[in-house]
């Protein structure tokens, strides 16, 4: 048997979440957004959460319902504030929730770094901007770059397409984004996905994760 | 398309942002790789010439993407960065966040245009906060892009609702990236700047001595 | 019209690469290795060329012929002695050749590196060992790592499988190695592939090479 | 296979490399994915039960490799780290070798066996140039496997030829890694290192005591 565990339910699949982690959500606006185990994880109720996602909820569902009931401490994410992002508005201004603003490409980058081996990398991002705040600063060939350091999860939560037995992740259009990123930047990675197949049938070349860098994997 | 770029370079009124991004379209090299920020700069694909070859990348993994999806072509799984439902064309690819990034960053675009709150005479951009002090931050990933692609326009109208300019010798909002911008289009005319300063190409509805005087640029 | 270009032959495809020029080269051993664009480099007649490759030519052929030739004036690789690197190790004793060594991984990420507009990146492996000399250390986290920068082509020359006529490439099985890594970092790629199709052939979740990354393409 | 695991548990006579491959090959936990070194440790393959659900990870781009090529299935596409033809088991995935080794120094391997020329008490490796002043140096991915998987385990003679012994307390050739081994498998017996210093566990064909003596570990 290979690490990957397929779970039939949610539930059991976020069951081990702790108290005080670091989980890793993917998604951008909708696409990729991993609902069922989101719900699943405010069920559960583990608290005290940081959360590392593209943006800080929609409307009053997903992340805007785990920020509501109160379970996240803090937010690292490129675009929290949106139209339907009232939840996280309201307790950002009341003063409950803090806010790591990080550019979208560094956000990404951050957790490859994680999942590579790096130990910090010299992007050109943010140079000279107020996100440049209490950033090391350094210039190569001419050019100046911000020292960035890697973002780890203990969980990462992501939607995927198809899943093989062994965990083997395949994804759809772009609903892919930050998942095949944030699945080797984890401890635990565990993914909704639409459909399991038997290993075999995904096409060894178009296999977008494979499974070393996954260990869960839910329906 | 309602004009055509000879229409808008004689043109003697203030664009439309219809107008400014039939423009832009016309400017884009054939066969170049373009990011299209969110907002205005995203009517500038539906003034591409059906021929040009231009590939669109967005930021949440495509490249080659297609026009808005409408009806039935609507996928919950293709969206645009502004989270609009779009399709894709022949010859498309899907990529993760980190290889999007990187080959922004990477330099493998060869024009993205954004829209600004300022831009400097220098090609400095702030188009991510007003700066004030209760708004909440959201870059997204404007300064990714602000600083990866080889060509980076702006897209604005040139005065504010209340007639400040946004075209000004220094930025006053926070910055998004440093001297990044080459171009700047506006429905009163199209800019060059950076290192060497402010240059007016073209102007709309208003003269070159009158916009100069008014910007407190130094014709050349 | 797109930034690729098909051209119909190998020496058509390599008549701009200028002496004194760094090339990427792709294949591990010889999976991958584009043979007929290096036959035509040699043709081609363009010297004091710096060659970045995991091997350093295998027999009498490719990398190896290319060396013999007197073309080279340094190869970065990661595993240059092999039992057929004759040709190598005659040049390198003889000291007509430069060698600098990269760790494989390194040699991998320097590249991608290059491609993903990073300015240097801090990595764990070779601390300690010889080829850390003259590298910067830093202790990040309560581990060591070196200062590593990009590794950047002026040309890019590697194997795919299929291109479209936009430039989207697949591979095949391992013979996938270094090309997709070459492709983001080089000025220009050029790609010896097997077939080229119509655009809208190639699946689009199954593209490892999108076309905005390589700018040429030969059968 | 010609021995099982219980026959060598109690051997009394220095291994062959096969049977060290089965020694090896049992103490692969279940499922877990696993880099073997070009050379010796290759042949550990060929002992995992059929039903482990080991990995195997290759550095030039793929997991879940199959055993050897033969005949018509030779590819020459599809090879091991050692260039030789191998298959692919159903379940297999291709990927880059940025990827390939970027899961090697993100700690997603569980396993790699590496040949050593030396193993110091502290896990100090050295197994990529025999330091000798005319010898090309050649490192391959040896450095990267060494501080990438979470746990290094090396197969070696514990002699050299000529009698020296591999497993000392400071490495005399240099280094590919420091303090990264933390298991030693050998002919004569298999031996824990790191920072704790050395141990041994079980050893064939030679007491512990004479094994000890002869490479001056202190006996805890």
């Amino acid at each position: 048997m290979s690490r990957a565990e397929i779970v039939e339910s949610a539930d059991a699949a976020v069951a081990g979440i702790e108290d005080g982690s670091t989980v890793l959500v993917g998604g951008f606006g909708l696409a990729g957004m991993p609902f069922d185990l989101i719900d699943a994880l405010i069920r559960q109720g583990a608290k005290d959460l940081t959360i590392v996602s593209n943006n800080a909820g929609n409307g009053e569902v997903g992340l805007a319902a785990l920020l509501a009931a109160g379970r996240v401490r803090k937010v690292l994410c490129s675009f929290p504030r949106q139209a339907d992002s009232w939840v996280f508005d309201g307790l950002y201004r009341e003063g409950k929730i803090e806010l790591e603003v990080v550019p979208q490409g560094n956000l990404a980058e951050r957790m490859r770094a994680a999942g590579a081996g790096i130990g910090a990398f010299y992007c050109p991002t943010a140079v000279g901007t107020p996100l440049a705040e209490g950033k090391e600063e350094r210039e190569i060939d001419g050019r100046k770059y911000l020292l960035e350091y890697p973002i780890r999860g203990d969980y990462a939560l992501i939607g995927a397409h198809v899943a093989d037995a062994l965990g083997n992740l395949v994804y759809r259009k772009t609903a892919r984004n930050f998942g095949p990123v944030m699945a080797t930047a984890a401890t635990t990675t565990i993914v909704q996905v639409d459909q399991v197949v038997e290993p075999g049938t995904l096409d060894p070349e178009a296999v977008v994760t494979p499974p070393s860098t996954s260990t869960g994997s839910s329906r | 398309m309602t004009t055509t770029p000879s229409d808008q370079m004689r043109a003697e009124h203030r664009l439309s942002m219809d107008e400014l991004a039939a423009v832009i379209a016309c400017d884009i090299p054939a066969g170049a790789f373009v990011n299209l920020g969110i907002g205005q700069p995203t009517k500038i694909a539906d003034h591409l010439p059906a021929d040009s070859g231009v590939v669109l990348h967005t930021e949440n993994g495509m490249l080659n993407m297609g026009p808005k999806a409408e009806g039935d072509a609507v996928d919950p799984d293709l969206t645009n960065a502004g989270k609009v439902p779009v399709t894709e064309l022949p010859g498309a690819a899907y990529f993760h966040h980190a290889d999007s990034f990187a080959m922004m960053r990477g330099g493998h675009l060869d024009v993205c245009v954004l829209g600004a709150y300022q831009v400097a005479f220098d090609g400095d951009l702030a188009n991510w906060h007003t700066g004030e002090p209760n708004a909440i931050p959201a870059v997204g990933g404007a300064m990714d892009l602000a600083i990866g692609a080889k060509d980076v326009y702006v897209m604005m109208t040139l005065f504010t609702r209340s007639g400040e300019p946004k075209l000004v010798p220094q930025c006053t909002y926070p910055l998004t990236g440093v001297g990044c911008v080459s171009r700047v289009y506006t429905d009163c005319g199209v800019f060059d700047v950076g290192p060497d300063g402010v240059r007016i190409r073209e102007t709309y509805g208003v003269s070159a001595p009158e916009l100069a005087e008014r910007l407190g640029i130094t014709l050349s």
